[in-house]
């Protein structure tokens, strides 16, 4: 088993294997980048094979056993990525690989007491400290001490395992309402969802995504872009015989490549077709197919863009738009 | 000096000098800048310049987008200016289709407009008072204290560093110098680098990353700066950019806008002590 | 335990070094069996991925050789690898890679004694270095075996 | 996917001694896409042959590797094989298992595993072959002929009668080269002004030959069939077409008969304007800017010679009106030429006989004497003194004081066949000429004693063995074996010191004059011309020829021949015979109007717009192509406007180095016959 929790060893807070909880930094508003990386690797085999004469001989693995994990002081916001995840990888098909970890995983949050600039959990419909995802989520409270609420079976189960840990009492006062004040107003999904249905073409997207660099960060960073490609590497010879992996890599909606066919032609040939593309997806293709966003208000994509492109103002003005529309069907 | 930036970014699109200016705005995060791209005089005034405009804006140049605008006129540092004569000295940008609001920051850390507007005069000024800062000898200590360490040390280092590599290619995305329509990276027959983000695959890409601007590489920093795995991205360019000023006369990029590319040229001199 | 037996990837440009390895055979020169030629007109043709494919394909050292400087067949070529060469080197060096792993060569078509003494010499300072366990694991972990 | 055939070669004992022939084609029977594998005796044999042709067809197969000897020696003949069975032959590779492996390995399990590995690697890579198309391309029916000596002469003569243009390039102000200088001729003793001096004004009055005098090459590019030259008309300072030859400038010079002269070796004298012998061709001045008052004088002021007022004697003397044919504004000029075919006939340079110069290659024979006594000369110098139109009119007079001498030591050897102080080869002339000088100077001077030291007598040629014989026996040329140590002055004489070896004993003869027999060299700066034409050159910088036997007249670059001594020593038959030859190279090059080239050249890829290609167009390749292949290809939209500018390889031009491949970075350049895949299949299979 592994335990794994947010480290600062270089510059950046990033969750990483720890041995010993003094290892861990739970003072960060939050880490670089999102737990999404200990159920869905960056590269993962999916299957080998292997090359005698002119066969290609298929090797289909089961996926490996995962290692049981336990994730300690994730923010409430990477929490919530896990059901988005969820849905997506049991829809049409069931990713045993994502899957299989999903289930050897313990999700142990930390509620937030503070944000920074880029967080806007709440303009998404989710807070402080929201409970989805995570299997026991910790609240601090005004006494230093953490509030433990168990939110699955398997939270429950924990905190009876170890009861020694845990003492029953009244719930101390949460000391997360503070950080709402900093946080931004909720913002009218539907709205949004309504304005995007209608503006495919746009020329919103071509002003919207001209300083893009489409460096594919905010999507790597995000703890719901769950994009893959696949590809095909083989090794070493080893006594007249070859074998090789197929895997799954991280891939990213803003990359030229990313719909590029093999005859040449892109569906997605710009900049401008490509944000819209993940604009489109987080905010009207997902939540049509499953009902839920496909953005937790993390602020990774707004912290960490070399451009500072901003998705919140451009939430924010596609809802003013859908408003004004609005108002002129009303009138 | 914001007035006088603005003056004369408003002066160039009245003129129609310029068809649109990429400069900086205030971001709406308080504190950073962002780049912005205005057509209209009357926008000049949401420019700005100030400590926190990082953004090597000569990367906008080579962008279809942009080009399709017209005529540019840049918001340029030194080290922008310097990426946008390697894109000249490269093709990748004809001269004049680029115009200079230059800017540079004095050692006391006060903005300054510079006088100078042609690329001729602007070559001067970086010559005469802007060294390479990628040479700097500060900026090479880490390089000379990594050279020191034994090859398993090094090995070893890179490792630890490549390791966090989970190949976003932000490093290449914001690199003005990375204008290659398609990157070998992504080439696939054959697939030199392999797009896996495992040890191999991350080595192979980071060096030849790094290879590729060798020589060419003007030490903005934006590939570090922008790297979201932290990886020091400058220690190799800037090891590069020290190699190639040692084995070739001095050579450093950017401080030429015409004129043969390193790696397009060879020297009967050249080293050749490290041939058997 | 045998001794280990390095395994050495060698290119050269066709008009010299791959003739004076075939003069080398004429005159029934000796040497080390560890070296696999791969023919390329000139080394102006050799790209640095070759060298780091030939790694993450198993290489234990890489050679790399062509006319002498004013000798190449098409006037220059060498001279653009030898540029190239000078600064890629110190980047692999610098990445942790010994030197001794990769060498540079000057053989001309008609030094088939230089070519069986360069081969006994790179064989040799492999077989000193031993393994390139570095790159081995990070082959092992891209080819899964790590992992099972 | 791929079906490949395997086909192992014995070669009798050669490769199958070490390499065990039957388990590498086992082995090679499972590799990746291989359908069929042998072994056998001798593939190159018709047999063998036809057993790759057999089973190309029967197994329908769509690559074939070869493993046998080095490609260098057979990859024609089997490619050829293939294409007669209907496989495309760049379909076809060979694996050297025979010169890399068997030859050099002794141990047999090693060996057999190489052999097994480089197999692996050329299955991998000929999977990735393609078909590839020979390349045509025009021939530009015009030859250049590089140097006005006699295998200049008669190359380009031969190439101008069979009815091409020929541009004939000559360094000094004449053509006619050594062969002018010379008195007689051996073995036949014509006199040899008198049987070149019709060629030097056929050359010069061809209508097919474009003369260029007093000219350099600047550079060469291209390819056979193709070539641009750049030809350097140096200065001459008198306007050709004016002049009349009259020689009245060379009178009126106050430096005449004071600058010694090249043509006669120093023995005779011209001034700083002059025309170099009296039967030049063309017969006009130059003036030697290094000497004329006037240049020197301008240079020293630092002012344009048009300025300067000193001298201009030969100016005012020039009879021409209105406009003196005397031009001391002349510039060089460089003329582009297109060629289709080079013959290179730059000649020798002899030795002086003295003491090595800066830049020279040997250490020299400085105790000979010859840079400190006048009477020690070399061989042309004594063809001067020979030579009725030579500063002596043909009288055999020492240099120090006019006297005829009456006893002359001629030296062979000098400076050839000696390591030591010279070079290893023999100059394959002065066997001959030593004893055509013995015979001139006692036909000349009855009286007169002729001694010859030689190491040996070579004279294996057509009525040579004769030749020798007669100075010998009935011209009492006196032959001491052996090599003369020292040479030192007593009194108004020279000491000759020597060994007699076949004596043993020590010998002195005290000579009026001394001839030394010195060594032909590669002209000082042969090596610097061989690069200008990529040809190669050996140790002594003489030019080497594409094969020593079977290719005598052809350099390493196609569409570049040699004729003459710049390929080493030659007398003036074989100088001919090989001018001949060359030119005939040439006639079979220019026979068709189009040839076939080798597809193996670089290609820039092309994709569906809007990318077009992946070429980026930075033109690194371009700047990196050594053979200026690489064009700009502006892209445009149906509107005509240029939507990208890329690179485009002129395959005529493109020469298949692959430069230009390793130079772009974003890998949009591929090298036929060597694509990255091939490549990367070959590293793959290590």
């Amino acid at each position: 088993m592994r335990v794994v929790a947010p480290v600062s060893r270089t510059a950046f807070t990033e969750f990483a294997e720890i041995v010993a909880l003094d290892e861990a930094d739970f003072s960060q508003v939050n880490t670089r980048s999102s737990i999404k990386q200990f159920l869905f690797p960056a590269t993962e085999p999916i299957l080998s094979y292997s090359l005698e004469q002119s066969n290609v001989k298929l090797e289909c693995e089961e996926p490996p056993e995962p290692r049981k994990t336990v994730i300690i002081g994730s923010r409430p916001c990477d929490a919530a990525s896990l059901p988005i995840l969820d849905k997506l990888f049991s829809w049409d098909c069931e990713d045993r690989f994502y899957l299989n970890r999903r289930s050897a995983t313990v999700v142990i949050s930390i509620a937030c007491t503070d944000c920074d600039d880029c967080c806007f959990c709440t303009a998404i419909g989710l807070g402080p400290d929201s409970k989805q995802g995570s299997d026991l989520l910790l609240v601090p409270g005004e006494s230093g001490c953490y509030n433990a609420e168990p939110c699955t079976e398997r939270g429950a189960e924990l905190v009876k395992q170890h009861e020694k840990l845990f003492t029953q009492s009244a719930a101390p006062a949460s000391v997360c309402k503070a950080v709402l004040e900093k946080l931004p107003k909720p913002l009218n999904l539907d709205r949004i969802a309504n304005w995007l249905r209608g503006h495919f073409y746009d020329d919103f997207w071509q002003a919207a995504s001209l300083k893009c660099v489409g460096c594919g960060c905010c999507t790597f960073l995000c703890p719901t872009c769950h994009c893959f490609d696949i590809t095909d590497e083989h090794g070493r010879y080893r006594d007249g015989r070859r074998a090789g992996l197929r895997r799954k890599n991280w891939d990213s909606c803003q990359f030229a490549q990313f719909t590029l066919h093999a005859s040449g032609h892109n569906p997605r040939p710009d900049r401008a077709s490509r944000w819209r593309q993940r604009m489109m997806h987080k905010f009207l293709y997902y939540p049509e197919r499953f009902g839920s966003r496909l953005c937790t208000g993390c602020g990774r994509c707004v912290r960490s863009c070399p451009v500072q492109m901003d998705i919140r103002d451009q939430l924010k003005a596609i809802e003013s738009a859908q408003a004004d529309d609005d108002q002129h069907l009303q009138a | 000096m914001i007035d006088q930036l603005r003056q004369r970014a408003r002066e160039l699109l009245t003129t129609g000098e310029a068809a649109c200016i990429i400069g900086y705005a205030d971001a709406s995060v308080p504190g950073k800048a962002t780049p912005i791209v205005i057509t209209r005089a009357e926008d000049a005034d949401r420019l700005v310049f100030h400590a926190a405009c990082c953004n090597n804006l000569a990367a906008y140049l080579t962008r279809p987008e942009i080009r399709k605008l017209g005529t540019v006129a840049m918001v340029a540092k030194p080290a922008d200016v310097r990426a946008a004569f390697v894109l000249m000295q490269e093709n990748q940008v004809r001269p004049d289709d680029v115009k200079f609001i230059a800017v540079d920051v004095t050692p006391a850390g006060e903005c300054t407009l510079l006088a100078q507007r042609t690329r001729e005069e602007l070559l001067d000024y970086l010559v005469k008072n802007v060294p390479p800062a990628e040479l700097a000898d500060d900026a090479l200590k880490d390089v000379a204290a990594l050279e020191e360490q034994k090859d398993g040390e090094r090995w070893h280092y890179w490792q630890q560093q490549f390791s966090r590599c989970i190949r976003c290619y932000a490093c290449r995305q914001v690199c003005p110098l990375c204008y290659c329509s398609r990157c070998v990276a992504d080439k696939n027959r054959p697939q030199w680098i392999e797009t896996s983000a495992h040890g191999r695959g991350n080595l192979a890409w980071n060096i030849t990353r790094a290879f590729h601007l060798a020589g060419r590489c003007v030490g903005c920093g934006e590939c570090e700066r922008a790297c979201p795995a932290g990886i020091p991205l400058m220690k190799l360019n800037r090891k590069l950019a020290k190699d190639v000023r040692d084995s070739f006369g001095g050579h450093a990029a950017g401080y030429a806008f015409s004129g043969e590319q390193l790696f397009a040229g060879y020297s009967p001199s050249d080293p050749n002590d490290f041939f058997e | 335990m045998a001794e280990f037996e390095p395994k050495i990837a060698a290119f050269v440009c066709t008009w010299c070094t791959y003739a004076g390895a075939d003069l080398a055979g004429t005159s029934r020169l000796q040497y080390a069996s560890n070296v696999r030629v791969i023919k390329l007109p000139c080394t102006g043709r050799i790209d640095f991925h070759f060298i780091i494919k030939a790694f993450e394909r198993g290489a234990d050292a890489v050679l790399v050789s062509g006319c002498h400087p004013g000798d190449c067949h098409y006037t220059a070529g060498n001279y653009h690898a030898r540029r190239r060469w000078t600064v890629f080197r110190k980047l692999l060096e610098f990445a942790g890679i010994e030197p001794d792993r990769v060498t540079f060569a000057w053989v001309s078509a008609a030094e088939g004694a230089k070519w069986a003494s360069l081969v006994n010499e790179v064989t040799e300072k492999a077989r000193k270095l031993g393994p390139f366990t570095r790159y081995q694991r990070l082959n092992e972990i891209a080819e899964g075996e790590a992992e099972r | 996917m791929s079906r490949i055939g395997v086909f192992i070669c014995h070669c009798g004992e050669n490769i199958a001694a070490t390499v065990d022939c039957p388990r590498v084609a086992r082995e090679a029977a499972s590799m990746p896409g291989v359908v069929h594998s042998v072994d056998y005796e001798y593939l190159c044999s018709d047999p063998g042959q036809s057993l790759i042709k057999d089973a190309i067809r029967e197994h329908r197969l769509s690559g074939v590797v070869v493993a046998s000897c080095s490609p260098r020696m057979h990859e024609t003949t089997f490619r050829r094989a293939a294409a007669e069975a209907g496989l495309n032959p760049f379909r076809c590779e060979m694996a050297n298992i025979r010169e890399q492996c068997s030859w050099v390995h002794a141990d047999r399990e090693q060996a057999t595993r190489k052999a097994v590995d480089l197999i692996r690697m050329m299955v991998h890579k000929v999977a990735r072959n393609e078909s590839l198309c020979p390349i045509k391309v025009p021939v530009n029916k015009t030859a250049l002929v590089v140097g006005g000596g006699i295998a200049g002469i008669q190359a380009a003569l031969d190439i101008a009668n069979a009815g091409h243009r020929v541009i004939l390039v000559e360094r000094e102000p004449s053509i006619g080269g050594h062969m002018a200088q010379l008195s007689e001729t051996f073995p036949t003793l014509d006199c040899s002004q008198c049987i070149l001096t019709p060629r030097m004004v056929e050359a010069a009055s061809h209508p097919n030959i474009t003369l260029h005098v007093y000219s350099e090459i600047e550079s060469l590019t291209g390819f056979i069939g193709n070539f641009e030259v750049k030809i350097r008309n140096k200065a001459k300072s008198v306007d050709l077409g004016l002049c009349t030859g009259c020689g009245a400038c060379t009178l009126a010079c106050p430096l005449a008969g004071r600058i010694g002269n090249e043509f006669d070796r120093g023995l005779g004298k011209r001034g700083a304007v002059y025309i170099p012998f009296p039967q030049a061709v063309p017969h006009k001045p130059v003036i030697d800017r290094a000497k004329c008052l006037r240049f020197q004088a301008a240079q020293k002021k630092g002012i344009p010679v048009q300025d300067c007022s000193v001298c201009g004697k030969c100016a005012d003397a020039c009879p021409i009106a209105p406009r003196k044919a005397i031009d001391f504004s002349q510039e060089d000029v460089i003329i582009t030429e297109k060629v289709g075919a080079v013959v290179i006939a730059t000649g020798y340079e002899l030795y002086t006989g003295g003491r090595p110069r800066p830049g020279d290659r040997y250490a020299g024979c400085g105790e000979y004497g010859y840079d400190d006594y006048p009477d020690v000369i070399n061989g042309m110098q004594f063809e001067r003194l020979a030579s009725a139109s030579g500063p002596t009119q043909g009288r055999i007079l020492r240099p120090s004081d006019g006297l005829e001498p009456q006893t002359v030591v001629f030296v062979k050897c000098v400076g050839s066949r000696d390591n030591a102080k010279g070079f290893t080869y023999c100059s394959k002339v002065c066997c001959m000429y030593t004893a055509k000088h013995a015979m001139l100077y006692r036909h000349k001077v009855h009286a007169g004693r002729a001694i010859v030291f030689y190491m040996d007598v070579r004279s294996p040629g057509k009525g040579f063995d004769e030749f020798v014989r007669r100075a010998i026996e009935d011209d009492d040329a006196c032959y001491i074996r052996g090599r003369v140590s020292k040479i030192t002055r007593e009194g108004g004489k020279l000491l000759v010191q020597g060994a007699d070896t076949l004596s043993g004993e020590q010998v002195e003869v005290m000579a009026d004059m001394v001839v030394l027999a010195t060594a032909m060299t590669a002209r000082h700066d042969a090596d610097e011309l061989a690069r200008k034409f990529r040809a190669a050159y050996d140790k002594d910088c003489w030019l080497t020829e594409a094969h020593p036997k079977l290719r005598p007249v052809e350099s390493a670059t196609a569409g570049v021949f040699l004729a003459g001594a710049c390929q080493g020593p030659k007398d003036i038959p074989d100088s001919v015979a090989q001018a001949s030859a060359a030119a005939g190279k040439v006639l079979v090059l220019f026979s068709s109007d189009e040839l076939q080239r080798e597809p193996l050249v670089a290609r820039v890829n092309r994709t569906a717009p809007p990318q077009y290609s992946t070429c980026t167009g930075c033109f690194a390749c371009k700047a990196a192509c050594p053979a200026g292949a690489i064009e700009v290809e502006d892209i445009t939209d149906k509107a005509g406007n240029t939507v990208k500018s890329v690179a485009r390889v002129n395959e005529g031009v493109c020469q298949g180095c692959g430069t230009c491949v390793a130079a772009c970075r974003s890998g949009s350049i591929e090298l036929c016959g060597f694509t990255d895949e091939q490549v990367f299949a070959q590293i793959d299979a290590l």
